[in-house]
């Protein structure tokens, strides 16, 4: 029971981001929704690699008979998700800087002369 | 011991999540992301991550927010009524 | 910013700093490493331009790029040396360099550095590459034109 | 050292290097920038032609990086891959060439065309960083690395498609463009993740023979498609496309063309090889087939109605995306099948030579449209005309891709679509009549925009125009040759071109054996 | 040379060219057995805009081209024309329906 609460988490962290991401018209928050999102998916990410009762995967804590580690990979791919989340979050919130330098809102329905 | 300090880590997680795209106000917002954040390097801890705890606390706590906190002073602080 | 603030952020500058080089020279023998030291002294960046401004915090971006781009040359550069073999092939450990050229220890020491081959040098080209890319957007997004309040 | 035998790697790393060596040669001049640029990408063309030779020579081809070994072999014989492994086939070969020849020629055409902006040493950077990432999602046979290589290149396009920050279109275009990337992005990563959690391992060909097809890989399949047809402009998730095509530079939509086929690309690669057998071919075909005709539907609908020149090819790009989706995703239908030998093969042939063929003519009309702006600074149709008196090379040019996109003989769009039409009326006649109805409607939309922009008579405002520079003609002039080349020895083309691709995709057995050998890994 | 083969039919350029060069050969022949009353310098070579003479200026423009199509086909254009709304909430919108259809179809007629 106990084991699937960090899975639950993360499902749950991932739908508040999707709908931030869908329903809210700010820019700034939709921005929020998908950092929020990235965290869910990384949450996931390192609680598949865990192993109940394992130590953390560190070479010089090399374990003992009968120890065990946690997975290593998932939590180097939760890293590398890491870097690239942030990358992307700068990247959205510098255009939203733009965007309002141009458009003077951060209101998306009012960010759309390109259309039809 | 450890099954207790996850739950409630767990619960602030989603109670700051759900606190950050509740408010009106985006500089509270932001600020409940940072707490997203900070649990979330927490529970990598207990879940034996170290190193992902690590780069969580610097980048999603602190950079990640530092980057918001800048956007919304060169913007506006509020959310548009509707 | 307040004084307080200020203060605490000249305060904090070096520990944060010195932390996260720390982070970056044991990348191979403890947690962390290039891009955990490197966010750390790069948060530590950012701690400086939110209380001191821009300006004030004295970081130049020309600086910052050169040394973003020089980073990341000696990473993929370490990385096209491995090439006698394969690419990012680990040339210099367990005898086949004169430097970092030992095995890793198992078990607590007290920081045998000289260890791991090309992965403390290509820790440092991480970090190198983070602390100035990331301190590079928020320095530019702190840069940017716009309404300040 | 022997230079070919890392060919694999080096596609990647070269321009990565390019990339990261830019902003300080950058320091030395404009000139030395922009010769540095061109030379990184000369070079990763040259060793992409070597390795798409090898590759079509002597089969698939695998590279390990840093070791000497794929894996780790468990005291009981059972084999495991752990490192990065890059694995090239034919199909990967074949989009490796598109992604060279787009990315040189629109370095060569950005150095007039962008020159004189501020920061130019990003946008060299960007766009090396751009064709690094492209390499890596096609050589990679590694599905995590394929995220990692995807979101390289959502950044590096957001990056040059925002390049132009005083026009608001640009910023607002790439930010929507970055929210789908995002979410597509992490689709794929949430994929990734669940494949991971089930099987304990990320390698391709590791992952083809371990998948079962339970709900859980289900649910990644759907993630798979869904965030990969996004990427490549399908239609209903296609609204991006027209928004940031105009935005961009003229270059950088070029590339951008090769950009979304790599979403083609991938879901190829994860239908294909990754699911093969274990999904259900038809219904999955048919999801296909389904996203393909709807693309080719509303793309030629919208394009009719369209003022921007830009905007109008952008529509019926997405049109063409979807002729590429209809050939293979019969393919995949009939895929198990004895009627995949009869026709569902030469379906898919069509669908992946008409892939190279719209890099080709697409880019050529982008590019044609570049010219055209760069010169009187509107793309607005209303307000263009005659411009056939002053720059007659562009007029031909622009002639030579419409002709092509329509499906007019002689050119190269006319012999893939023809094989798209026969094999595909075998299958379905009705889906047949659709794509030669909406390849009608092209050449209608074509002949509008060619009268409103080339013909008439000479208007006073655009008097004093002159041909575009001949660093933006030698690039159009390249691609109406491949195109016309193309056109006339088609059968050359696929024989030696796309039948290795198709064959790459069908045989999945091959793509597994180049890595688990015969009999490892299993249980 | 070889051909193309397609399945049922085949495209080479060489047998196109020559039935192209066919063709136009047996039109000229025909067209020179017509009379021409086409007369340069006359009213028949200005253009035609619904019998007025045209203003200064006026020329057929691309939002002239294929009026009377979108006129015909409004009650399809309209819609599509306000589905493409710009809005990015919208753009996600539709990526999120689309990948509940296909998890729709491919969870629930599998089992």
């Amino acid at each position: 029971m106990i084991a699937n609460f960090p899975y639950v988490t993360a499902i749950l962290l991932m739908i508040f981001g999707l709908y931030a991401a869908l329903f809210r018209r700010n820019l700034v928050k939709i921005a929020i929704g998908i950092t929020l999102m990235e965290s869910g998916v990384n949450l996931f990410l390192v609680s598949l690699g865990y192993r109940r009762g394992g130590i953390a995967p560190i070479y010089t804590l090399a374990p003992e008979a009968g120890e065990r580690m946690v997975l290593p990979t998932p939590q180097a791919l939760t890293l590398t998700s890491i870097v690239i989340g942030l990358a992307t979050t700068a990247v959205l919130l510098a255009l939203i800087v733009v965007i309002y330098r141009h458009y003077g809102t951060l209101d998306a329905d009012k960010i759309n002369k390109l259309r039809g | 011991m450890d099954a207790v300090v996850q739950v409630v880590l767990l619960v602030v997680i989603l109670a700051a999540g759900f606190l950050a795209i509740r408010f009106k106000d985006l500089l509270s917002s932001v600020v409940a992301l940072a707490a997203v954040s900070l649990a979330l390097s927490l529970e990598f801890y207990v879940l034996q991550a170290p190193d992902v705890a690590i780069a969580e606390a610097g980048i999603g706590a602190g950079l990640t927010t530092a980057v918001f906190v800048l956007t919304l002073r060169k913007t506006r602080r509020k959310e548009e009524e509707r | 910013m307040s004084k307080l603030v200020r203060t605490i952020g000249w305060l904090l500058y070096a520990p944060i700093l010195i932390f996260g080089f720390y982070v970056i020279m044991h990348g191979h023998l403890t947690p962390g490493g290039g891009f955990q030291g490197g966010a750390v002294v790069a948060s530590g960046f950012a701690l400086l331009i939110v209380a001191y401004g821009a300006k004030g915090a004295g970081l130049k971006e020309r600086l910052l790029s050169a040394v973003e781009s020089g980073g990341a040359l000696i990473f993929v550069g370490l990385a096209f040396l491995g090439l006698g073999a394969t690419f990012f092939y680990n040339f210099l450990a367990a005898g086949g360099g004169v430097v970092f050229n030992e095995l890793v220890p198992s078990g607590p020491n007290p920081g045998d550095l000289n260890t791991a081959g090309t992965l403390p040098l290509m820790n440092w080209a991480v970090g190198l590459k983070v602390l100035s890319g990331l301190g590079s957007i928020v320095l530019l997004l702190a840069l940017f034109p716009g309404e300040e309040e | 050292m022997d230079i070919l035998a890392h060919v694999p790697i080096l596609v990647v790393g070269i321009p990565l290097l390019g990339a990261f060596a830019t902003p300080l040669i950058g320091r030395a001049g404009a000139r030395a920038r922009n010769w540095f640029a061109i030379f990184i990408l000369l070079l990763t063309t040259a060793l992409a032609i070597a390795l798409a030779v090898s590759v079509y020579q002597s089969g698939p081809r695998v590279y390990v990086l840093g070791g000497q070994s794929f894996g780790f072999t468990l005291p009981s014989g059972y084999f495991f891959p752990i490192r990065i492994i890059l694995e090239v086939d034919g199909m990967s070969a074949f989009f490796a060439l598109i992604i060279a020849v787009t990315t040189l020629l629109g370095a060569i055409y950005s150095t007039a065309f962008i020159a004189g902006h501020s920061g130019l040493e990003k946008y060299y950077a960007l766009l090396l960083l751009l064709a690094a990432g492209m390499f890596g999602m096609v050589v990679t046979g590694d599905a995590f690395n394929f995220f990692v290589f995807l979101e390289i290149t959502s950044i590096a396009a957001t990056g040059l498609v925002a390049f132009r920050t005083g026009r608001a279109e640009s910023s607002e275009a790439a930010f929507k463009m970055m929210v789908l990337y995002n979410i597509g992005g992490l689709f794929v990563l949430l994929a990734v993740a669940i494949l991971y959690g089930q099987y304990g391992a990320l390698n391709f060909a590791y992952l083809a023979r371990l998948i079962e097809y339970s709900l859980l890989d289900v649910i990644a399949l759907a993630l798979f498609v869904l965030a990969l047809a996004l990427k490549a402009g399908a239609v209903p998730m296609h609204m991006w496309v027209p928004d940031a095509y105009p935005a961009a530079p003229a270059p950088i939509t070029m590339v951008m063309v090769a950009n979304t086929q790599i979403g083609l690309y991938g879901l190829y690669r994860i239908c294909f090889t990754l699911y093969g057998l274990k999904l259900t071919p038809a219904l999955v075909g048919w999801i296909v087939i389904i996203l393909g005709l709807a693309s080719i539907f509303i793309g030629v609908s919208m394009a009719v109605i369209q003022r921007d020149l830009k905007r109008l090819i952008a529509y019926s790009g997405i049109a063409q995306i979807g002729y590429m989706l209809l050939g293979v995703g019969v393919g995949l239908a009939v895929l198990g099948t004895p009627a995949l030998n009869s026709y569902g093969l030469m379906a898919m042939k069509g669908g992946i030579f008409h892939i190279i063929n719209h890099a080709f003519y697409e880019g050529l009309l982008f590019l044609a449209a570049g010219a055209i702006s760069y010169r009187t600074g509107t793309r607005n149709l209303d307000e263009l005309g005659g411009l056939a008196h002053n720059m007659r090379w562009t007029a031909i040019f622009f002639i030579i891709g419409g002709a092509a996109i329509a499906g007019l003989p002689p050119f190269n769009g006319f012999a893939s679509k023809l094989i798209i039409y026969e094999s595909v009326f075998k299958f379905n006649p009705i889906l047949a009549v659709i794509a030669l109805l909406a390849s009608i409607l092209t050449l209608a939309i074509y002949t509008r925009a060619f009268q409103s922009a080339f013909v008439g008579p000479q208007l006073p405002a655009y008097k004093d125009v002159r041909e575009a520079p001949a660093s933006m003609m030698f690039p159009m002039g390249v691609l109406a040759i491949l195109t016309v080349l193309f056109g006339l020895f088609p059968d050359l083309v696929v024989k030696y071109l796309v039948t290795p691709a198709a064959q790459a995709l069908v045989n999945q057995a091959q793509y597994i054996e180049a890595i688990l050998g015969a009999g490892l890994g299993v249980k | 040379m070889e051909v193309l083969r397609t399945g049922s039919g085949f495209w080479s350029a060489l047998v196109w060219a020559a039935t192209a060069l066919g063709s136009f050969l047996i039109i000229w022949l025909f067209s020179r057995a017509f009379e021409s009353g086409y007369k340069k310098g006359t009213d028949q070579t200005d253009p035609f805009l619904s019998g007025n003479p045209p203003a200064p200026g006026q020329r057929v423009t691309a939002s002239h081209i294929y009026w009377g199509f979108v006129e015909a086909l409004k009650g399809y254009y309209q819609p599509l024309v306000r589905a493409h709304s710009g809005i990015v909430n919208d753009y996600l919108a539709w990526a999120v329906l689309v990948g509940a259809i296909i998890f729709a179809l491919l969870g629930g007629l599998m089992r």
